[in-house]
Protein backbone atom coordinates (compact mmCIF):
# COMPACT_ATOMS: atom_id res chain seq x y z
CA UNK A 1 0.00 0.00 0.00
CA UNK A 2 1.27 3.61 -1.13
CA UNK A 3 0.66 6.42 0.70
CA UNK A 4 1.47 9.84 -0.36
CA UNK A 5 2.76 11.89 3.13
CA UNK A 6 2.61 16.23 2.73
CA UNK A 7 4.43 18.44 5.33
CA UNK A 8 4.06 21.60 5.92
CA UNK A 9 6.14 24.57 7.74
CA UNK A 10 7.93 22.89 11.04
CA UNK A 11 7.06 19.42 9.81
CA UNK A 12 8.01 20.45 6.30
CA UNK A 13 11.17 20.98 7.85
CA UNK A 14 11.78 17.94 9.68
CA UNK A 15 9.76 15.45 6.74
CA UNK A 16 10.05 16.79 3.34
CA UNK A 17 7.45 18.45 1.59
CA UNK A 18 6.19 15.26 0.06
CA UNK A 19 7.11 11.67 0.30
CA UNK A 20 5.75 8.66 -1.20
CA UNK A 21 5.29 5.71 1.34
CA UNK A 22 5.41 1.74 1.23
CA UNK A 23 3.81 -0.12 4.14
CA UNK A 24 2.98 -3.89 4.12
CA UNK A 25 -0.65 -4.56 4.81
CA UNK A 26 -3.54 -2.37 6.23
CA UNK A 27 -1.81 0.97 8.10
CA UNK A 28 -3.41 3.20 10.34
CA UNK A 29 -3.05 7.20 10.60
CA UNK A 30 -1.70 6.35 14.16
CA UNK A 31 0.68 3.31 12.46
CA UNK A 32 2.04 5.83 10.27
CA UNK A 33 2.83 8.47 12.26
CA UNK A 34 4.50 6.49 14.85
CA UNK A 35 6.53 4.88 11.80
CA UNK A 36 7.46 9.03 11.11
CA UNK A 37 8.27 8.89 14.73
CA UNK A 38 10.91 5.94 15.16
CA UNK A 39 12.82 6.88 12.35
CA UNK A 40 13.16 10.62 13.38
CA UNK A 41 13.91 11.94 17.02
CA UNK A 42 12.99 14.92 16.13
CA UNK A 43 9.07 14.74 14.48
CA UNK A 44 8.73 12.38 17.68
CA UNK A 45 9.50 15.74 19.75
CA UNK A 46 7.46 18.02 17.50
CA UNK A 47 4.51 15.85 17.04
CA UNK A 48 3.76 13.71 20.24
CA UNK A 49 2.90 13.68 23.92
CA UNK A 50 4.10 11.22 26.26
CA UNK A 51 1.69 7.92 26.67
CA UNK A 52 1.78 8.29 22.01
CA UNK A 53 -0.82 11.34 22.39
CA UNK A 54 -1.03 13.70 19.72
CA UNK A 55 -0.10 17.21 19.83
CA UNK A 56 -3.04 19.40 19.79
CA UNK A 57 -0.94 21.91 17.38
CA UNK A 58 -0.52 18.47 15.13
CA UNK A 59 -3.00 19.36 12.06
CA UNK A 60 -3.85 16.17 9.66
CA UNK A 61 -5.79 16.33 6.39
CA UNK A 62 -6.28 13.01 4.39
CA UNK A 63 -7.44 13.58 0.63
CA UNK A 64 -7.44 17.59 1.90
CA UNK A 65 -10.31 16.81 4.46
CA UNK A 66 -9.50 17.40 8.39
CA UNK A 67 -9.19 14.66 10.85
CA UNK A 68 -9.90 14.41 14.05
CA UNK A 69 -6.90 13.69 16.10
CA UNK A 70 -8.65 11.83 19.10
CA UNK A 71 -11.60 9.99 17.10
CA UNK A 72 -9.63 9.35 13.59
CA UNK A 73 -6.14 8.20 14.40
CA UNK A 74 -7.09 4.36 13.97
CA UNK A 75 -8.56 5.27 10.45
CA UNK A 76 -7.01 2.45 8.28
CA UNK A 77 -5.61 4.41 4.99
CA UNK A 78 -6.40 3.00 1.44
CA UNK A 79 -4.01 2.88 -1.27
CA UNK A 80 -3.05 5.81 -2.92
CA UNK A 81 -4.25 8.21 0.11
CA UNK A 82 -2.66 11.52 0.32
CA UNK A 83 -1.65 12.04 4.19
CA UNK A 84 -0.80 16.24 5.57
CA UNK A 85 0.50 16.95 8.17
CA UNK A 86 0.92 20.51 9.69
CA UNK A 87 0.68 22.63 12.45
CA UNK A 88 -1.95 24.98 12.77
CA UNK A 89 -2.72 27.72 10.31
CA UNK A 90 -0.98 31.32 10.49
CA UNK A 91 -1.86 33.24 7.15
CA UNK A 92 -2.84 36.66 6.35
CA UNK B 1 -6.48 39.35 -16.68
CA UNK B 2 -5.59 37.86 -13.49
CA UNK B 3 -7.86 35.82 -11.58
CA UNK B 4 -9.56 37.45 -8.39
CA UNK B 5 -7.41 34.77 -5.84
CA UNK B 6 -4.05 34.32 -6.53
CA UNK B 7 -0.91 32.72 -4.30
CA UNK B 8 2.09 34.42 -5.99
CA UNK B 9 5.81 34.29 -5.19
CA UNK B 10 5.54 37.99 -7.20
CA UNK B 11 5.16 41.09 -5.28
CA UNK B 12 1.47 41.76 -4.94
CA UNK B 13 -0.16 44.77 -6.99
CA UNK B 14 -2.89 46.25 -4.65
CA UNK B 15 -3.20 48.57 -7.21
CA UNK B 16 -3.90 46.18 -10.23
CA UNK B 17 -6.39 44.45 -7.86
CA UNK B 18 -8.22 47.96 -7.19
CA UNK B 19 -8.32 48.71 -10.67
CA UNK B 20 -9.99 45.13 -11.23
CA UNK B 21 -12.39 45.80 -8.34
CA UNK B 22 -13.61 49.33 -9.37
CA UNK B 23 -16.90 49.51 -11.33
CA UNK B 24 -19.70 52.31 -12.57
CA UNK B 25 -21.37 50.06 -10.03
CA UNK B 26 -19.75 49.64 -6.93
CA UNK B 27 -19.74 53.43 -4.93
CA UNK B 28 -17.25 51.86 -2.31
CA UNK B 29 -14.07 50.20 -2.63
CA UNK B 30 -12.65 48.47 0.65
CA UNK B 31 -8.95 47.11 0.66
CA UNK B 32 -6.71 44.97 3.23
CA UNK B 33 -2.63 44.69 2.91
CA UNK B 34 -1.15 43.19 5.39
CA UNK B 35 2.87 43.91 5.54
CA UNK B 36 5.49 42.66 7.16
CA UNK B 37 6.08 44.52 10.27
CA UNK B 38 9.56 45.35 11.85
CA UNK B 39 9.21 43.38 14.99
CA UNK B 40 13.18 43.05 14.83
CA UNK B 41 12.94 39.98 11.76
CA UNK B 42 15.32 39.60 9.21
CA UNK B 43 12.72 38.66 6.69
CA UNK B 44 9.51 36.53 6.77
CA UNK B 45 9.29 32.88 4.75
CA UNK B 46 5.74 32.14 4.26
CA UNK B 47 4.43 28.74 2.73
CA UNK B 48 1.47 27.56 1.28
CA UNK B 49 -0.29 23.88 0.76
CA UNK B 50 -0.73 26.08 -2.95
CA UNK B 51 -3.84 24.21 -4.57
CA UNK B 52 -6.03 23.73 -1.66
CA UNK B 53 -5.04 27.41 -0.38
CA UNK B 54 -6.23 28.43 -3.29
CA UNK B 55 -9.57 26.59 -3.32
CA UNK B 56 -10.19 27.48 0.01
CA UNK B 57 -9.88 31.32 -0.81
CA UNK B 58 -12.14 30.98 -4.19
CA UNK B 59 -15.06 29.18 -1.65
CA UNK B 60 -14.46 32.24 0.72
CA UNK B 61 -14.42 34.80 -1.97
CA UNK B 62 -17.45 33.33 -3.28
CA UNK B 63 -19.37 32.84 0.11
CA UNK B 64 -18.23 36.85 0.41
CA UNK B 65 -19.55 38.03 -2.78
CA UNK B 66 -23.02 36.41 -1.79
CA UNK B 67 -23.15 37.41 1.72
CA UNK B 68 -22.35 41.19 1.45
CA UNK B 69 -23.79 41.57 -2.29
CA UNK B 70 -20.44 42.08 -3.62
CA UNK B 71 -19.32 43.64 -7.10
CA UNK B 72 -16.25 42.44 -6.89
CA UNK B 73 -13.74 40.58 -4.65
CA UNK B 74 -9.75 40.08 -5.52
CA UNK B 75 -7.65 38.39 -2.80
CA UNK B 76 -3.73 37.83 -3.27
CA UNK B 77 -1.09 36.02 -0.69
CA UNK B 78 2.36 35.73 -0.66
CA UNK B 79 4.81 33.07 -0.62
CA UNK B 80 8.26 32.69 -0.34
CA UNK B 81 10.72 35.04 1.28
CA UNK B 82 9.61 38.32 2.11
CA UNK B 83 11.33 41.54 3.15
CA UNK B 84 10.39 43.92 5.95
CA UNK B 85 7.66 46.35 4.72
CA UNK B 86 6.45 43.52 1.70
CA UNK B 87 2.81 42.74 0.81
CA UNK B 88 1.86 39.29 2.68
CA UNK B 89 -1.63 39.45 1.96
CA UNK B 90 -3.93 42.04 0.24
CA UNK B 91 -8.15 41.75 0.18
CA UNK B 92 -10.19 44.26 -2.26
CA UNK B 93 -13.98 44.25 -1.77
CA UNK B 94 -16.48 46.71 -4.01
CA UNK B 95 -19.77 47.03 -3.34
CA UNK B 96 -22.78 49.41 -4.01
CA UNK B 97 -22.55 50.42 -0.46
CA UNK B 98 -19.85 50.76 2.09
CA UNK B 99 -20.99 48.68 4.99
CA UNK B 100 -21.24 45.57 2.46
CA UNK B 101 -17.52 46.22 1.22
CA UNK B 102 -16.02 46.52 4.77
CA UNK B 103 -17.63 43.49 6.18
CA UNK B 104 -16.45 41.59 2.71
CA UNK B 105 -13.21 42.54 3.29
CA UNK B 106 -13.42 41.33 7.13
CA UNK B 107 -15.26 38.65 6.34
CA UNK B 108 -11.91 37.36 3.84
CA UNK B 109 -9.43 38.27 5.83
CA UNK B 110 -10.96 36.36 8.96
CA UNK B 111 -11.76 32.87 6.84
CA UNK B 112 -8.29 33.43 5.26
CA UNK B 113 -6.74 33.24 9.12
CA UNK B 114 -8.51 30.52 9.47
CA UNK B 115 -9.25 28.31 7.21
CA UNK B 116 -6.45 28.87 4.39
CA UNK B 117 -3.60 26.46 4.57
CA UNK B 118 -0.72 28.99 4.78
CA UNK B 119 2.22 29.59 7.31
CA UNK B 120 4.67 32.33 8.12
CA UNK B 121 8.16 31.69 9.88
CA UNK B 122 10.10 34.80 10.84
CA UNK B 123 13.65 35.11 10.65
CA UNK B 124 15.71 37.16 12.81
CA UNK B 125 18.84 37.06 14.11
CA UNK B 126 18.46 34.77 16.67
CA UNK B 127 17.04 32.29 14.20
CA UNK B 128 13.53 31.29 13.16
CA UNK B 129 10.36 30.97 14.71
CA UNK B 130 6.62 29.37 13.03
CA UNK B 131 4.31 32.32 13.76
CA UNK B 132 1.60 30.64 15.95
CA UNK B 133 -2.03 30.77 14.54
CA UNK B 134 -4.65 33.21 16.37
CA UNK C 1 5.16 65.61 0.63
CA UNK C 2 1.46 65.91 0.14
CA UNK C 3 -0.37 66.55 3.25
CA UNK C 4 -2.20 63.79 4.80
CA UNK C 5 -4.98 65.97 4.49
CA UNK C 6 -6.82 67.12 1.14
CA UNK C 7 -9.40 69.01 -0.40
CA UNK C 8 -8.29 68.63 -4.16
CA UNK C 9 -9.93 69.47 -7.64
CA UNK C 10 -7.46 67.21 -8.91
CA UNK C 11 -7.71 63.19 -9.34
CA UNK C 12 -7.09 61.82 -5.98
CA UNK C 13 -4.26 58.97 -5.98
CA UNK C 14 -4.82 56.21 -3.49
CA UNK C 15 -1.83 54.98 -4.96
CA UNK C 16 0.60 57.70 -3.84
CA UNK C 17 -1.76 57.86 -0.44
CA UNK C 18 -0.58 53.84 0.43
CA UNK C 19 3.32 54.69 -0.10
CA UNK C 20 3.04 57.29 2.37
CA UNK C 21 0.80 54.97 4.71
CA UNK C 22 3.13 52.48 4.74
CA UNK C 23 6.11 51.60 6.69
CA UNK C 24 8.27 48.89 8.58
CA UNK C 25 6.14 49.70 12.02
CA UNK C 26 3.13 49.20 10.56
CA UNK C 27 1.40 45.16 9.56
CA UNK C 28 -2.22 46.38 8.34
CA UNK C 29 -3.22 49.06 5.52
CA UNK C 30 -6.99 50.09 5.08
CA UNK C 31 -8.28 51.37 2.64
CA UNK C 32 -11.84 53.28 1.45
CA UNK C 33 -12.19 54.73 -1.75
CA UNK C 34 -15.70 56.09 -2.29
CA UNK C 35 -16.63 56.52 -5.76
CA UNK C 36 -19.16 57.78 -8.15
CA UNK C 37 -21.96 54.94 -8.77
CA UNK C 38 -23.71 54.86 -11.87
CA UNK C 39 -27.61 55.60 -10.76
CA UNK C 40 -28.25 56.78 -13.82
CA UNK C 41 -26.74 59.74 -13.24
CA UNK C 42 -24.09 61.68 -16.17
CA UNK C 43 -21.76 63.55 -13.06
CA UNK C 44 -21.65 64.51 -9.65
CA UNK C 45 -20.68 67.95 -8.75
CA UNK C 46 -19.12 68.14 -5.19
CA UNK C 47 -18.84 71.26 -2.95
CA UNK C 48 -17.00 72.30 -0.03
CA UNK C 49 -16.85 74.83 2.65
CA UNK C 50 -13.23 74.54 1.85
CA UNK C 51 -11.32 75.66 4.55
CA UNK C 52 -13.66 74.31 7.70
CA UNK C 53 -13.73 71.30 6.01
CA UNK C 54 -9.68 70.99 5.77
CA UNK C 55 -9.70 71.87 9.49
CA UNK C 56 -11.96 69.09 10.21
CA UNK C 57 -11.13 66.59 8.61
CA UNK C 58 -7.15 66.99 10.39
CA UNK C 59 -9.35 67.13 13.49
CA UNK C 60 -11.18 63.85 12.65
CA UNK C 61 -7.87 62.23 11.30
CA UNK C 62 -6.22 63.42 14.70
CA UNK C 63 -9.09 61.90 16.62
CA UNK C 64 -9.00 58.95 14.88
CA UNK C 65 -4.51 58.13 15.07
CA UNK C 66 -4.85 58.47 18.88
CA UNK C 67 -8.02 56.23 19.72
CA UNK C 68 -7.09 53.95 17.34
CA UNK C 69 -2.89 54.27 17.63
CA UNK C 70 -2.43 54.24 13.99
CA UNK C 71 1.07 55.04 12.89
CA UNK C 72 -0.76 56.81 9.56
CA UNK C 73 -3.63 58.44 8.18
CA UNK C 74 -4.71 59.89 4.72
CA UNK C 75 -7.43 61.70 4.10
CA UNK C 76 -8.81 63.23 0.54
CA UNK C 77 -12.07 64.18 -0.91
CA UNK C 78 -12.32 65.59 -4.37
CA UNK C 79 -14.31 68.81 -4.98
CA UNK C 80 -15.30 69.75 -8.33
CA UNK C 81 -17.07 67.96 -11.68
CA UNK C 82 -16.62 64.01 -11.22
CA UNK C 83 -17.36 61.56 -13.91
CA UNK C 84 -19.28 58.08 -13.09
CA UNK C 85 -16.57 55.95 -11.41
CA UNK C 86 -14.13 58.92 -10.04
CA UNK C 87 -13.15 58.79 -6.49
CA UNK C 88 -15.39 61.47 -4.39
CA UNK C 89 -13.06 60.58 -1.26
CA UNK C 90 -9.94 58.42 -0.10
CA UNK C 91 -9.29 57.07 3.15
CA UNK C 92 -6.17 55.06 4.37
CA UNK C 93 -5.34 53.70 7.99
CA UNK C 94 -2.06 51.99 9.02
CA UNK C 95 -1.81 50.30 12.16
CA UNK C 96 0.63 47.90 13.95
CA UNK C 97 -2.30 45.43 14.04
CA UNK C 98 -5.93 45.26 11.58
CA UNK C 99 -8.32 45.88 13.82
CA UNK C 100 -7.02 49.05 14.48
CA UNK C 101 -6.53 49.98 10.82
CA UNK C 102 -9.91 48.96 9.95
CA UNK C 103 -11.61 50.65 13.30
CA UNK C 104 -9.39 53.64 12.26
CA UNK C 105 -10.71 53.61 8.60
CA UNK C 106 -14.59 53.31 9.68
CA UNK C 107 -14.12 56.02 12.44
CA UNK C 108 -13.06 58.97 9.17
CA UNK C 109 -15.67 57.86 7.39
CA UNK C 110 -18.34 58.07 8.88
CA UNK C 111 -17.17 61.02 11.07
CA UNK C 112 -16.35 62.54 7.07
CA UNK C 113 -19.86 62.24 6.84
CA UNK C 114 -21.74 63.74 9.78
CA UNK C 115 -19.13 66.17 10.41
CA UNK C 116 -17.76 68.14 7.34
CA UNK C 117 -18.91 70.76 5.69
CA UNK C 118 -19.29 68.78 1.78
CA UNK C 119 -22.23 68.59 -0.39
CA UNK C 120 -22.68 66.31 -3.43
CA UNK C 121 -24.99 66.88 -6.42
CA UNK C 122 -26.46 64.51 -8.81
CA UNK C 123 -26.41 65.27 -12.51
CA UNK C 124 -28.77 63.06 -14.30
CA UNK C 125 -30.94 63.49 -17.48
CA UNK C 126 -33.42 65.30 -15.67
CA UNK C 127 -31.08 67.84 -13.83
CA UNK C 128 -29.78 67.90 -10.54
CA UNK C 129 -30.49 67.35 -7.21
CA UNK C 130 -28.37 67.71 -3.90
CA UNK C 131 -27.69 64.28 -2.19
CA UNK C 132 -29.89 64.80 1.37
CA UNK C 133 -27.30 64.03 4.02
CA UNK C 134 -27.58 60.59 5.84
CA UNK D 1 -22.64 96.91 10.62
CA UNK D 2 -21.47 94.38 7.64
CA UNK D 3 -21.74 90.65 8.07
CA UNK D 4 -19.94 88.35 5.63
CA UNK D 5 -22.48 85.62 4.40
CA UNK D 6 -21.63 82.36 2.82
CA UNK D 7 -23.89 79.66 1.54
CA UNK D 8 -23.06 76.11 0.09
CA UNK D 9 -24.98 73.62 -2.62
CA UNK D 10 -28.51 74.68 -2.75
CA UNK D 11 -28.50 77.49 -0.53
CA UNK D 12 -25.28 79.22 -2.97
CA UNK D 13 -27.20 78.37 -5.93
CA UNK D 14 -29.81 80.93 -4.78
CA UNK D 15 -27.83 83.56 -2.96
CA UNK D 16 -24.43 83.28 -4.44
CA UNK D 17 -21.73 81.40 -2.38
CA UNK D 18 -20.36 84.87 -0.87
CA UNK D 19 -21.46 88.24 -0.47
CA UNK D 20 -21.10 91.26 2.60
CA UNK D 21 -24.59 92.67 3.72
CA UNK D 22 -24.73 96.10 5.53
CA UNK D 23 -27.08 97.04 7.93
CA UNK D 24 -28.50 99.32 9.47
CA UNK D 25 -27.87 99.56 13.39
CA UNK D 26 -28.11 95.76 15.23
CA UNK D 27 -29.58 93.23 13.57
CA UNK D 28 -30.13 89.22 14.71
CA UNK D 29 -29.55 85.84 12.25
CA UNK D 30 -33.64 85.96 11.81
CA UNK D 31 -33.64 89.66 10.47
CA UNK D 32 -31.15 88.81 8.23
CA UNK D 33 -32.57 85.88 6.80
CA UNK D 34 -36.28 87.81 6.78
CA UNK D 35 -34.21 89.92 4.72
CA UNK D 36 -32.92 87.19 2.59
CA UNK D 37 -36.06 86.09 2.04
CA UNK D 38 -38.15 89.10 1.54
CA UNK D 39 -35.57 89.88 -1.80
CA UNK D 40 -36.00 86.60 -2.88
CA UNK D 41 -38.81 83.99 -3.39
CA UNK D 42 -36.63 81.14 -4.01
CA UNK D 43 -34.63 81.56 -0.35
CA UNK D 44 -37.94 81.69 1.04
CA UNK D 45 -39.22 78.75 -0.65
CA UNK D 46 -36.17 76.91 -0.05
CA UNK D 47 -35.33 78.05 3.80
CA UNK D 48 -38.78 78.69 5.62
CA UNK D 49 -41.76 77.27 6.81
CA UNK D 50 -45.21 78.78 7.42
CA UNK D 51 -45.49 81.02 10.04
CA UNK D 52 -41.71 81.96 10.05
CA UNK D 53 -40.18 79.26 11.38
CA UNK D 54 -37.23 77.86 9.52
CA UNK D 55 -37.04 74.68 7.87
CA UNK D 56 -35.08 71.75 9.32
CA UNK D 57 -32.59 70.91 6.85
CA UNK D 58 -31.50 74.59 6.84
CA UNK D 59 -27.78 74.15 9.10
CA UNK D 60 -26.13 77.93 10.22
CA UNK D 61 -23.09 78.62 11.46
CA UNK D 62 -21.83 82.29 12.92
CA UNK D 63 -17.98 82.19 12.50
CA UNK D 64 -17.60 78.45 11.93
CA UNK D 65 -19.98 77.38 15.32
CA UNK D 66 -23.20 75.88 14.49
CA UNK D 67 -25.97 77.86 15.47
CA UNK D 68 -29.24 76.27 16.94
CA UNK D 69 -31.60 77.27 14.89
CA UNK D 70 -35.04 77.41 17.67
CA UNK D 71 -32.59 78.89 20.82
CA UNK D 72 -29.73 81.41 18.67
CA UNK D 73 -31.82 82.74 15.96
CA UNK D 74 -32.29 86.06 17.85
CA UNK D 75 -28.78 86.29 18.34
CA UNK D 76 -27.34 89.70 17.81
CA UNK D 77 -24.95 89.85 14.83
CA UNK D 78 -21.43 92.02 15.63
CA UNK D 79 -19.86 93.47 12.88
CA UNK D 80 -17.56 91.63 10.92
CA UNK D 81 -19.60 88.17 11.74
CA UNK D 82 -19.54 85.66 8.85
CA UNK D 83 -23.08 83.72 8.53
CA UNK D 84 -22.96 80.31 6.86
CA UNK D 85 -25.94 79.08 5.49
CA UNK D 86 -26.03 75.17 4.28
CA UNK D 87 -28.19 72.11 3.83
CA UNK D 88 -27.09 68.73 5.82
CA UNK D 89 -23.63 67.90 4.94
CA UNK D 90 -23.39 64.79 2.57
CA UNK D 91 -19.63 64.28 1.90
CA UNK D 92 -18.14 60.73 1.53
Amino acid sequence: MRVKVLAFAGFREILGREREVEMQGDASIRELLEMFASCSPRFREAASEPFCALRDHVLLMVNRKRIDAEKDLYRILADGDELAIFPPLAGG
Amino acid sequence: MAPAVEITEEEISLEQMMQRARSSQAGAVVSFLGTVRNDGIEWMEVEAFRDLALSELEAIRQEAMSRFSLQAAEVAHRTGNLAVGEAIVAIVCSAAHREDAFSGCRYILEQLKSRAPLWKKEISAEGGRWVEGE
